[in-house]
Protein backbone atom coordinates (compact mmCIF):
# COMPACT_ATOMS: atom_id res chain seq x y z
CA UNK A 1 0.00 0.00 0.00
CA UNK A 2 1.31 3.54 -1.05
CA UNK A 3 0.49 6.19 1.17
CA UNK A 4 0.23 9.57 -0.18
CA UNK A 5 1.20 12.55 1.35
CA UNK A 6 -1.24 15.37 0.67
CA UNK A 7 -0.18 18.71 2.07
CA UNK A 8 -2.79 20.35 3.94
CA UNK A 9 -4.16 23.43 2.91
CA UNK A 10 -6.05 26.13 5.04
CA UNK A 11 -8.06 26.89 2.24
CA UNK A 12 -8.22 27.48 -1.22
CA UNK A 13 -6.40 30.57 -1.52
CA UNK A 14 -3.64 29.10 0.54
CA UNK A 15 -3.01 25.84 -2.08
CA UNK A 16 -3.34 28.32 -5.31
CA UNK A 17 -0.58 30.35 -3.41
CA UNK A 18 1.24 26.98 -3.04
CA UNK A 19 0.58 26.42 -6.63
CA UNK A 20 2.06 29.47 -7.71
CA UNK A 21 5.34 28.95 -5.36
CA UNK A 22 6.03 25.84 -6.74
CA UNK A 23 5.43 26.58 -10.53
CA UNK A 24 7.23 29.89 -10.20
CA UNK A 25 5.25 31.77 -11.31
CA UNK A 26 4.11 35.78 -11.45
CA UNK A 27 1.29 36.02 -9.02
CA UNK A 28 0.66 40.15 -11.08
CA UNK A 29 0.53 37.50 -14.12
CA UNK A 30 -1.54 34.23 -13.35
CA UNK A 31 -1.77 31.93 -16.12
CA UNK A 32 -5.23 30.80 -15.49
CA UNK A 33 -5.34 27.80 -18.02
CA UNK A 34 -2.43 26.31 -16.30
CA UNK A 35 -3.41 27.12 -12.56
CA UNK A 36 -6.77 25.79 -13.02
CA UNK A 37 -5.69 22.46 -14.58
CA UNK A 38 -4.00 22.07 -11.65
CA UNK A 39 -6.35 22.98 -9.01
CA UNK A 40 -8.53 21.23 -10.44
CA UNK A 41 -6.38 18.17 -10.57
CA UNK A 42 -5.66 18.49 -6.36
CA UNK A 43 -9.16 18.54 -6.33
CA UNK A 44 -9.47 15.53 -8.13
CA UNK A 45 -6.70 13.74 -5.93
CA UNK A 46 -8.60 14.76 -2.67
CA UNK A 47 -11.43 13.24 -4.28
CA UNK A 48 -9.50 9.91 -5.13
CA UNK A 49 -8.59 9.84 -1.52
CA UNK A 50 -12.32 10.26 0.09
CA UNK A 51 -11.21 13.48 1.92
CA UNK A 52 -13.74 15.91 2.08
CA UNK A 53 -13.61 18.49 0.01
CA UNK A 54 -14.67 21.95 2.06
CA UNK A 55 -17.16 24.24 -0.51
CA UNK A 56 -14.47 27.29 -0.22
CA UNK A 57 -12.15 24.79 -2.81
CA UNK A 58 -15.46 24.60 -5.30
CA UNK A 59 -16.24 28.53 -5.20
CA UNK A 60 -12.89 28.79 -6.17
CA UNK A 61 -12.50 26.23 -8.81
CA UNK A 62 -15.99 27.64 -10.56
CA UNK A 63 -14.14 31.33 -10.72
CA UNK A 64 -10.61 30.09 -11.80
CA UNK A 65 -13.12 28.43 -14.46
CA UNK A 66 -14.90 31.82 -14.86
CA UNK A 67 -11.84 33.94 -15.16
CA UNK A 68 -10.29 31.24 -17.41
CA UNK A 69 -13.49 31.37 -20.24
CA UNK A 70 -13.46 34.96 -20.03
CA UNK A 71 -9.87 35.43 -20.57
CA UNK A 72 -10.53 32.98 -23.64
CA UNK A 73 -12.50 35.70 -25.30
CA UNK A 74 -10.81 37.53 -28.28
CA UNK A 75 -10.31 41.09 -27.81
CA UNK A 76 -12.10 42.23 -31.01
CA UNK A 77 -15.39 40.36 -29.60
CA UNK A 78 -16.08 43.42 -27.66
CA UNK A 79 -19.35 45.20 -28.52
CA UNK A 80 -19.80 48.67 -29.63
CA UNK A 81 -19.38 51.19 -26.23
CA UNK A 82 -17.59 49.07 -23.86
CA UNK A 83 -14.07 50.13 -21.66
CA UNK A 84 -11.35 49.51 -24.20
CA UNK A 85 -9.42 49.15 -21.26
CA UNK A 86 -11.62 47.00 -19.58
CA UNK A 87 -10.43 45.26 -16.05
CA UNK A 88 -8.66 42.12 -16.54
CA UNK A 89 -10.56 39.48 -15.49
CA UNK A 90 -7.95 37.78 -13.02
CA UNK A 91 -7.58 41.03 -11.18
CA UNK A 92 -9.46 40.23 -8.34
CA UNK A 93 -8.51 37.33 -7.80
CA UNK A 94 -4.65 38.41 -7.83
CA UNK A 95 -5.85 41.23 -4.93
CA UNK A 96 -7.15 38.64 -2.90
CA UNK A 97 -4.74 36.16 -3.38
CA UNK A 98 -1.72 39.13 -2.62
CA UNK A 99 -4.27 40.14 0.53
CA UNK A 100 -4.60 36.64 1.52
CA UNK A 101 -0.53 36.23 1.36
CA UNK A 102 0.56 39.36 3.49
CA UNK A 103 -1.68 37.78 6.35
CA UNK A 104 0.53 34.30 5.49
CA UNK A 105 3.25 36.01 5.85
CA UNK A 106 2.37 37.71 9.55
CA UNK A 107 0.72 34.66 10.71
CA UNK A 108 4.47 33.06 9.83
CA UNK A 109 6.48 35.90 11.82
CA UNK A 110 3.87 35.33 14.27
CA UNK A 111 4.46 31.78 14.36
CA UNK A 112 8.19 32.24 14.52
CA UNK A 113 7.52 34.75 17.93
CA UNK A 114 5.10 32.53 19.37
CA UNK A 115 7.88 29.60 19.53
CA UNK A 116 10.22 32.24 21.05
CA UNK A 117 8.37 33.02 23.50
CA UNK A 118 7.26 29.83 24.77
CA UNK A 119 10.67 29.33 25.74
CA UNK A 120 10.41 32.22 28.10
CA UNK A 121 9.60 31.93 31.67
CA UNK A 122 8.64 34.18 34.32
CA UNK A 123 8.92 34.37 37.89
CA UNK A 124 6.10 32.12 39.03
CA UNK A 125 3.00 33.55 41.33
CA UNK A 126 1.92 33.69 43.84
CA UNK A 127 4.74 34.66 45.96
CA UNK A 128 5.06 34.78 49.47
CA UNK A 129 5.97 38.18 50.79
CA UNK A 130 7.38 38.19 54.16
CA UNK A 131 4.41 39.94 55.88
CA UNK A 132 1.25 38.34 54.86
CA UNK A 133 -0.31 41.99 56.00
CA UNK A 134 0.14 43.09 52.13
CA UNK A 135 -2.17 40.62 50.47
CA UNK A 136 -4.67 42.62 52.23
CA UNK A 137 -7.80 43.28 50.39
CA UNK A 138 -10.01 46.52 50.71
CA UNK A 139 -13.12 45.45 52.83
CA UNK A 140 -16.36 47.23 51.77
CA UNK A 141 -19.89 47.79 53.36
CA UNK A 142 -21.49 44.58 52.45
CA UNK A 143 -18.37 43.01 54.34
CA UNK A 144 -18.91 45.54 57.21
CA UNK A 145 -22.52 45.09 57.65
CA UNK A 146 -22.43 41.33 57.34
CA UNK A 147 -19.87 41.33 60.36
CA UNK A 148 -21.34 43.86 62.48
CA UNK A 149 -24.76 41.23 62.08
CA UNK A 150 -22.62 38.65 63.34
CA UNK A 151 -21.24 40.84 66.68
CA UNK A 152 -24.99 41.38 67.17
CA UNK A 153 -25.65 37.97 67.37
CA UNK A 154 -23.07 37.14 69.32
CA UNK A 155 -23.72 39.61 71.60
CA UNK A 156 -27.33 38.88 71.77
CA UNK A 157 -28.51 37.74 75.33
CA UNK A 158 -25.04 38.80 77.02
CA UNK A 159 -26.06 42.48 76.93
CA UNK A 160 -27.30 44.57 79.43
CA UNK A 161 -30.56 46.71 78.38
CA UNK A 162 -29.79 49.41 79.29
CA UNK A 163 -29.56 53.40 78.16
CA UNK A 164 -26.52 54.54 76.61
CA UNK A 165 -25.33 58.17 76.84
CA UNK A 166 -22.36 57.51 74.16
CA UNK A 167 -22.06 59.67 71.45
CA UNK A 168 -20.79 59.33 68.29
CA UNK A 169 -18.05 61.69 68.51
CA UNK A 170 -17.17 60.41 71.68
CA UNK A 171 -16.90 56.26 70.21
CA UNK A 172 -15.11 58.40 67.06
CA UNK A 173 -12.61 59.66 70.23
CA UNK A 174 -12.30 56.22 71.41
CA UNK A 175 -12.04 54.30 68.49
CA UNK A 176 -8.97 56.79 67.99
CA UNK A 177 -7.11 56.52 71.03
CA UNK A 178 -7.44 52.81 70.64
CA UNK A 179 -5.66 52.78 67.45
CA UNK A 180 -3.40 55.24 68.65
CA UNK A 181 -1.84 52.52 70.33
CA UNK A 182 -1.99 50.20 67.45
CA UNK A 183 -1.35 49.41 64.13
CA UNK A 184 -4.33 47.55 63.65
CA UNK A 185 -7.02 46.32 65.19
CA UNK A 186 -9.78 43.41 64.96
CA UNK A 187 -13.20 44.75 64.04
CA UNK A 188 -14.09 42.60 66.46
CA UNK A 189 -12.41 44.36 69.04
CA UNK A 190 -13.80 47.52 68.63
CA UNK A 191 -16.62 45.89 70.15
CA UNK A 192 -15.47 44.20 73.33
CA UNK A 193 -16.16 46.84 75.62
CA UNK A 194 -19.68 47.57 74.61
CA UNK A 195 -23.01 47.13 76.86
CA UNK A 196 -25.91 47.14 74.67
CA UNK A 197 -27.02 47.09 71.15
CA UNK A 198 -27.49 50.55 70.76
CA UNK A 199 -23.59 51.09 71.42
CA UNK A 200 -22.66 48.05 69.03
CA UNK A 201 -24.61 50.28 66.38
CA UNK A 202 -22.99 53.77 67.49
CA UNK A 203 -19.68 52.25 67.20
CA UNK A 204 -20.57 50.94 63.94
CA UNK A 205 -21.25 54.07 62.87
CA UNK A 206 -18.43 55.85 64.28
CA UNK A 207 -16.41 53.28 62.52
CA UNK A 208 -18.33 54.30 58.85
CA UNK A 209 -17.51 57.85 60.12
CA UNK A 210 -13.46 57.86 60.16
CA UNK A 211 -13.63 55.24 57.43
CA UNK A 212 -15.46 58.58 55.95
CA UNK A 213 -13.05 61.28 57.26
CA UNK A 214 -10.07 58.45 55.86
CA UNK A 215 -9.20 58.70 59.37
CA UNK A 216 -8.92 54.44 59.08
CA UNK A 217 -9.28 52.25 56.30
CA UNK A 218 -10.65 48.49 56.87
CA UNK A 219 -8.70 45.36 55.39
CA UNK A 220 -9.14 41.65 55.30
CA UNK A 221 -7.02 38.90 54.05
CA UNK A 222 -9.61 37.63 51.84
CA UNK A 223 -12.99 38.23 51.43
CA UNK A 224 -15.43 36.80 54.11
CA UNK A 225 -12.15 36.72 56.28
CA UNK A 226 -11.25 38.72 59.47
CA UNK A 227 -11.65 42.44 58.71
CA UNK A 228 -8.78 44.72 60.22
CA UNK A 229 -8.75 47.99 61.04
CA UNK A 230 -5.59 50.40 59.97
CA UNK A 231 -4.68 53.60 61.38
CA UNK A 232 -4.06 55.84 57.91
CA UNK B 1 23.76 54.12 47.93
CA UNK B 2 23.03 56.85 45.61
CA UNK B 3 19.25 57.80 45.21
CA UNK B 4 19.50 56.88 41.55
CA UNK B 5 21.20 53.38 42.46
CA UNK B 6 19.14 52.64 45.14
CA UNK B 7 15.73 53.50 42.52
CA UNK B 8 17.28 51.49 40.05
CA UNK B 9 17.36 48.64 42.82
CA UNK B 10 13.52 49.20 43.87
CA UNK B 11 12.70 49.43 40.14
CA UNK B 12 14.64 45.34 39.83
CA UNK B 13 12.58 44.58 43.16
CA UNK B 14 9.33 45.27 41.71
CA UNK B 15 9.36 43.57 38.23
CA UNK B 16 10.83 40.60 40.67
CA UNK B 17 7.66 40.43 42.29
CA UNK B 18 4.99 41.73 39.78
CA UNK B 19 2.84 38.91 38.65
CA UNK B 20 2.06 40.54 35.12
CA UNK B 21 4.26 42.91 33.50
CA UNK B 22 3.93 46.47 34.73
CA UNK B 23 2.94 49.56 33.14
CA UNK B 24 5.61 52.31 33.28
CA UNK B 25 2.41 54.49 34.96
CA UNK B 26 3.03 52.15 37.58
CA UNK B 27 6.56 51.93 38.04
CA UNK B 28 6.51 56.17 38.09
CA UNK B 29 3.87 56.24 40.22
CA UNK B 30 6.08 53.74 42.93
CA UNK B 31 8.86 55.75 43.05
CA UNK B 32 7.01 59.05 42.91
CA UNK B 33 9.14 59.91 39.48
CA UNK B 34 8.78 60.94 35.91
CA UNK B 35 7.84 58.23 33.59
CA UNK B 36 11.04 59.09 31.61
CA UNK B 37 13.19 59.01 34.21
CA UNK B 38 11.83 55.78 35.42
CA UNK B 39 12.14 54.54 31.50
CA UNK B 40 16.01 55.14 31.68
CA UNK B 41 16.59 53.44 35.01
CA UNK B 42 14.74 50.19 33.05
CA UNK B 43 16.62 51.12 30.51
CA UNK B 44 19.96 50.91 32.68
CA UNK B 45 19.14 47.87 34.35
CA UNK B 46 18.48 45.96 31.36
CA UNK B 47 22.15 47.01 29.93
CA UNK B 48 23.65 46.09 33.48
CA UNK B 49 21.73 42.49 33.13
CA UNK B 50 23.05 42.45 29.71
CA UNK B 51 26.63 42.98 30.45
CA UNK B 52 26.55 40.88 33.55
CA UNK B 53 25.38 38.42 30.85
CA UNK B 54 22.69 37.13 33.72
CA UNK B 55 19.90 34.40 32.64
CA UNK B 56 17.32 36.80 33.31
CA UNK B 57 16.53 39.45 30.67
CA UNK B 58 14.12 42.33 31.47
CA UNK B 59 11.46 42.98 28.35
CA UNK B 60 9.18 45.38 27.24
CA UNK B 61 6.28 43.59 26.99
CA UNK B 62 1.76 44.15 27.07
CA UNK B 63 2.34 47.74 27.33
CA UNK B 64 4.64 46.93 30.53
CA UNK B 65 8.00 45.42 31.61
CA UNK B 66 8.28 42.38 33.07
CA UNK B 67 11.41 40.22 34.49
CA UNK B 68 11.93 36.49 32.65
CA UNK B 69 14.32 34.33 31.65
CA UNK B 70 16.63 34.35 28.80
CA UNK B 71 15.64 31.74 25.82
CA UNK B 72 18.75 29.80 25.97
CA UNK B 73 18.06 28.39 29.13
CA UNK B 74 14.69 26.69 28.57
CA UNK B 75 16.52 23.48 28.09
CA UNK B 76 16.91 23.37 31.74
CA UNK B 77 13.52 24.91 32.82
CA UNK B 78 11.94 22.21 30.76
CA UNK B 79 14.55 19.71 32.78
CA UNK B 80 13.09 21.38 36.55
CA UNK B 81 9.69 21.90 35.15
CA UNK B 82 9.45 18.13 33.52
CA UNK B 83 7.37 19.70 31.01
CA UNK B 84 7.30 22.38 27.99
CA UNK B 85 4.95 24.97 27.98
CA UNK B 86 1.91 22.41 26.63
CA UNK B 87 0.30 25.67 24.47
CA UNK B 88 -0.42 24.88 20.48
CA UNK B 89 -1.34 27.21 18.41
CA UNK B 90 -2.64 25.35 14.77
CA UNK B 91 -1.39 26.91 11.46
CA UNK B 92 -5.29 28.16 10.82
CA UNK B 93 -4.88 29.96 13.92
CA UNK B 94 -2.01 31.98 13.61
CA UNK B 95 -3.62 33.04 9.95
CA UNK B 96 -6.51 34.00 11.77
CA UNK B 97 -5.49 35.74 14.66
CA UNK B 98 -2.52 37.98 12.19
CA UNK B 99 -5.50 38.92 10.38
CA UNK B 100 -7.56 39.82 13.47
CA UNK B 101 -4.36 41.36 14.68
CA UNK B 102 -3.98 43.82 12.06
CA UNK B 103 -7.29 44.65 10.95
CA UNK B 104 -8.56 45.14 14.56
CA UNK B 105 -11.43 45.66 14.98
CA UNK B 106 -13.05 42.95 12.60
CA UNK B 107 -16.30 41.19 11.73
CA UNK B 108 -15.68 37.05 11.13
CA UNK B 109 -17.28 37.68 7.79
CA UNK B 110 -14.40 40.09 7.14
CA UNK B 111 -12.02 37.36 8.28
CA UNK B 112 -13.46 34.45 6.12
CA UNK B 113 -12.88 36.69 3.00
CA UNK B 114 -9.48 37.61 3.61
CA UNK B 115 -8.97 33.50 4.43
CA UNK B 116 -11.06 32.22 1.82
CA UNK B 117 -12.78 29.64 4.57
CA UNK B 118 -15.18 29.95 7.26
CA UNK B 119 -13.23 30.70 10.51
CA UNK B 120 -16.03 30.12 12.86
CA UNK B 121 -14.87 27.16 14.89
CA UNK B 122 -10.75 29.05 14.79
CA UNK B 123 -12.73 32.06 16.05
CA UNK B 124 -14.18 30.48 18.84
CA UNK B 125 -10.58 28.63 19.98
CA UNK B 126 -8.66 32.02 19.63
CA UNK B 127 -12.22 33.35 22.61
CA UNK B 128 -11.64 30.46 24.25
CA UNK B 129 -7.46 31.05 24.73
CA UNK B 130 -8.32 34.62 25.26
CA UNK B 131 -6.05 35.79 22.46
CA UNK B 132 -9.20 37.82 20.94
CA UNK B 133 -12.09 39.10 22.31
CA UNK B 134 -15.68 40.49 21.38
CA UNK B 135 -15.56 44.56 21.84
CA UNK B 136 -18.89 45.14 20.20
CA UNK B 137 -21.20 45.22 16.70
CA UNK B 138 -20.41 46.58 13.36
CA UNK B 139 -22.89 49.51 12.36
CA UNK B 140 -24.30 47.62 9.09
CA UNK B 141 -26.88 45.55 8.41
CA UNK B 142 -26.92 42.62 10.77
CA UNK B 143 -25.01 44.33 13.80
CA UNK B 144 -22.11 41.59 13.07
CA UNK B 145 -19.90 40.99 16.25
CA UNK B 146 -16.60 42.76 16.33
CA UNK B 147 -13.28 40.79 16.66
CA UNK B 148 -10.22 42.40 18.69
CA UNK B 149 -6.80 41.08 20.00
CA UNK B 150 -6.38 41.16 23.75
CA UNK B 151 -3.56 41.94 25.88
CA UNK B 152 -3.02 38.22 26.71
CA UNK B 153 -2.34 38.30 22.61
CA UNK B 154 0.66 40.79 23.35
CA UNK B 155 1.96 38.74 26.46
CA UNK B 156 2.02 35.57 24.10
CA UNK B 157 3.38 36.89 21.25
CA UNK B 158 6.16 39.08 23.19
CA UNK B 159 4.78 42.24 21.93
CA UNK B 160 5.13 45.56 23.74
CA UNK B 161 2.18 46.96 21.81
CA UNK B 162 0.22 46.36 18.73
CA UNK B 163 1.95 48.86 17.00
CA UNK B 164 5.02 46.56 17.45
CA UNK B 165 4.41 44.13 14.63
CA UNK B 166 5.66 44.38 11.50
CA UNK B 167 4.57 46.74 9.17
CA UNK B 168 1.95 44.29 7.07
CA UNK B 169 2.43 45.79 3.61
CA UNK B 170 6.23 45.16 3.78
CA UNK B 171 6.33 41.49 4.57
CA UNK B 172 6.16 40.64 0.94
CA UNK B 173 8.13 42.43 -0.64
CA UNK C 1 31.32 31.70 28.96
CA UNK C 2 33.01 29.05 30.71
CA UNK C 3 31.24 26.32 31.89
CA UNK C 4 31.53 27.00 35.32
CA UNK C 5 29.66 30.77 34.74
CA UNK C 6 27.33 28.88 32.23
CA UNK C 7 26.36 26.57 35.34
CA UNK C 8 25.57 29.76 37.77
CA UNK C 9 23.29 31.55 35.46
CA UNK C 10 21.75 28.00 35.00
CA UNK C 11 20.94 27.55 38.81
CA UNK C 12 19.91 31.26 38.81
CA UNK C 13 17.83 31.10 36.29
CA UNK C 14 16.45 27.93 37.56
CA UNK C 15 15.56 29.17 41.67
CA UNK C 16 14.24 32.33 39.97
CA UNK C 17 11.23 30.29 37.78
CA UNK C 18 11.03 27.28 40.27
CA UNK C 19 7.66 28.36 42.39
CA UNK C 20 9.32 26.57 45.98
CA UNK C 21 12.88 26.19 47.28
CA UNK C 22 14.71 24.12 45.09
CA UNK C 23 16.66 21.75 47.30
CA UNK C 24 20.81 21.00 46.39
CA UNK C 25 19.45 17.58 45.39
CA UNK C 26 16.88 18.77 42.52
CA UNK C 27 19.40 21.67 41.56
CA UNK C 28 22.58 19.14 41.47
CA UNK C 29 20.44 16.77 39.00
CA UNK C 30 19.18 19.02 36.86
CA UNK C 31 23.38 20.21 36.31
CA UNK C 32 24.50 16.73 36.50
CA UNK C 33 26.74 17.79 38.83
CA UNK C 34 28.04 16.88 42.36
CA UNK C 35 25.57 18.39 45.28
CA UNK C 36 29.35 19.98 46.65
CA UNK C 37 29.87 21.34 43.70
CA UNK C 38 26.60 22.85 43.02
CA UNK C 39 26.85 24.52 46.56
CA UNK C 40 29.50 26.12 45.64
CA UNK C 41 27.70 27.69 42.46
CA UNK C 42 24.98 28.99 44.40
CA UNK C 43 27.27 30.41 47.72
CA UNK C 44 29.71 32.40 44.64
CA UNK C 45 25.95 33.48 42.82
CA UNK C 46 25.27 34.91 46.23
CA UNK C 47 28.42 36.73 47.10
CA UNK C 48 27.72 38.04 43.55
CA UNK C 49 24.32 39.18 44.25
CA UNK C 50 25.60 40.65 47.29
CA UNK C 51 28.39 42.40 45.71
CA UNK C 52 26.38 44.16 43.35
CA UNK C 53 24.35 45.25 46.29
CA UNK C 54 21.12 43.35 44.22
CA UNK C 55 17.43 44.18 45.34
CA UNK C 56 17.75 40.12 44.94
CA UNK C 57 19.15 37.51 47.59
CA UNK C 58 19.53 33.81 47.43
CA UNK C 59 18.70 32.29 50.94
CA UNK C 60 18.67 29.01 52.08
CA UNK C 61 15.23 28.00 53.38
CA UNK C 62 13.03 24.65 53.89
CA UNK C 63 16.01 22.44 53.05
CA UNK C 64 16.45 24.05 49.52
CA UNK C 65 17.51 27.77 48.03
CA UNK C 66 15.26 30.49 46.68
CA UNK C 67 15.37 34.01 45.68
CA UNK C 68 13.90 36.31 46.84
CA UNK C 69 13.64 39.95 47.63
CA UNK C 70 15.70 41.83 50.00
CA UNK C 71 14.11 42.53 54.26
CA UNK C 72 14.81 46.33 53.25
CA UNK C 73 12.36 46.45 49.97
CA UNK C 74 9.66 45.48 51.21
CA UNK C 75 7.80 48.82 51.63
CA UNK C 76 7.66 49.13 47.96
CA UNK C 77 6.40 45.60 46.95
CA UNK C 78 3.82 46.79 49.58
CA UNK C 79 3.39 50.38 47.34
CA UNK C 80 2.97 47.65 43.80
CA UNK C 81 0.15 45.51 46.05
CA UNK C 82 -1.99 48.42 47.53
CA UNK C 83 -1.66 49.36 43.37
CA UNK C 84 -3.53 46.60 42.85
CA UNK C 85 -6.72 47.19 44.16
CA UNK C 86 -8.09 48.24 40.92
CA UNK C 87 -8.44 44.61 40.02
CA UNK C 88 -10.84 44.66 42.92
CA UNK C 89 -14.75 44.51 42.94
CA UNK C 90 -16.71 47.60 43.21
CA UNK C 91 -19.00 47.85 46.00
CA UNK C 92 -22.27 47.30 43.80
CA UNK C 93 -20.49 44.32 41.79
CA UNK C 94 -20.49 42.11 45.14
CA UNK C 95 -23.88 43.44 45.83
CA UNK C 96 -25.07 42.29 43.01
CA UNK C 97 -22.72 39.01 42.94
CA UNK C 98 -24.03 38.33 46.57
CA UNK C 99 -27.39 38.27 45.27
CA UNK C 100 -26.77 36.04 42.10
CA UNK C 101 -24.88 33.76 45.00
CA UNK C 102 -27.80 33.58 46.90
CA UNK C 103 -30.36 33.38 44.82
CA UNK C 104 -29.49 31.49 41.75
CA UNK C 105 -30.44 31.18 39.17
CA UNK C 106 -31.91 34.44 38.64
CA UNK C 107 -32.84 36.95 36.29
CA UNK C 108 -31.58 40.57 35.56
CA UNK C 109 -34.86 42.14 36.43
CA UNK C 110 -35.27 40.46 39.85
CA UNK C 111 -32.07 41.32 40.72
CA UNK C 112 -32.76 44.75 39.75
CA UNK C 113 -35.73 44.38 42.10
CA UNK C 114 -33.73 43.78 44.73
CA UNK C 115 -31.16 46.51 44.68
CA UNK C 116 -33.51 49.06 43.35
CA UNK C 117 -31.74 50.17 40.54
CA UNK C 118 -30.47 49.26 36.87
CA UNK C 119 -27.96 46.68 36.83
CA UNK C 120 -27.27 45.66 33.41
CA UNK C 121 -23.26 47.38 33.73
CA UNK C 122 -22.54 45.55 36.18
CA UNK C 123 -24.07 42.08 35.44
CA UNK C 124 -21.87 42.52 32.29
CA UNK C 125 -18.54 43.28 34.55
CA UNK C 126 -19.39 40.15 36.09
CA UNK C 127 -19.73 37.90 33.09
CA UNK C 128 -16.64 39.27 32.14
CA UNK C 129 -14.68 38.60 35.14
CA UNK C 130 -16.48 34.94 34.62
CA UNK C 131 -17.95 35.26 38.30
CA UNK C 132 -21.17 34.62 36.86
CA UNK C 133 -22.67 32.75 33.80
CA UNK C 134 -25.67 32.29 31.46
CA UNK C 135 -27.47 28.82 32.77
CA UNK C 136 -30.79 29.46 30.22
CA UNK C 137 -33.86 31.20 30.08
CA UNK C 138 -36.48 31.84 32.67
CA UNK C 139 -39.80 29.84 31.72
CA UNK C 140 -41.99 33.53 32.10
CA UNK C 141 -43.12 35.82 29.05
CA UNK C 142 -40.44 37.60 27.61
CA UNK C 143 -38.20 34.36 28.48
CA UNK C 144 -35.55 36.57 30.39
CA UNK C 145 -32.11 35.20 30.57
CA UNK C 146 -30.81 33.52 34.22
CA UNK C 147 -27.67 34.21 36.06
CA UNK C 148 -25.73 31.51 38.30
CA UNK C 149 -22.73 32.07 39.87
CA UNK C 150 -19.28 30.14 38.48
CA UNK C 151 -16.67 27.95 39.82
CA UNK C 152 -14.75 30.83 39.36
CA UNK C 153 -16.68 32.55 41.81
CA UNK C 154 -16.02 29.60 44.67
CA UNK C 155 -12.65 30.16 43.74
CA UNK C 156 -12.09 33.89 43.95
CA UNK C 157 -14.01 33.76 47.39
CA UNK C 158 -12.26 30.60 48.75
CA UNK C 159 -15.13 28.96 49.09
CA UNK C 160 -15.56 25.15 49.19
CA UNK C 161 -19.01 25.52 47.35
CA UNK C 162 -21.93 27.09 47.31
CA UNK C 163 -23.39 25.78 50.72
CA UNK C 164 -20.57 27.29 52.42
CA UNK C 165 -21.84 30.59 51.87
CA UNK C 166 -23.06 32.46 55.55
CA UNK C 167 -26.75 31.63 55.70
CA UNK C 168 -28.95 34.73 53.86
CA UNK C 169 -31.17 35.06 56.43
CA UNK C 170 -28.68 34.97 59.41
CA UNK C 171 -27.49 38.15 58.08
CA UNK C 172 -30.25 40.13 58.10
CA UNK C 173 -32.13 39.45 61.05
Amino acid sequence: MYQVKLPIFEGPFDLLLHLIKKEELNIYDIPVAKITKQYLEYLTLMEALDLEIASEFLVIAAMLLSIKSRMLLPKHQLTEGEDDAEEDPRLELTKKLIEYKKYKEAADKLGQRFSFYQQIYTHPYPYELETQETDLVECDLFELLKALQKILKEKEGTMKISVSNVSLEEKMEYLQKLLAGEEKILFFDLFKETRNKMEVVTTFLALLELIKLKKVCVHQHKLFSEIWIFRQ
Amino acid sequence: MKDHEKAKKIIEVLLFVAAEPLSLDKISQILEMKPPAARNLIFELKKEYWEAQKGLDIIEIANGYEMCTRHEYSPWIERLKKQRKENKLSPSALETLAIIAYKQPITRLEIDNIRGVNSIGVVQTLLDKKLIKLVGRKDVPGKPLLYSTTLEFLKTFGLPNLSALPQIDELIQ
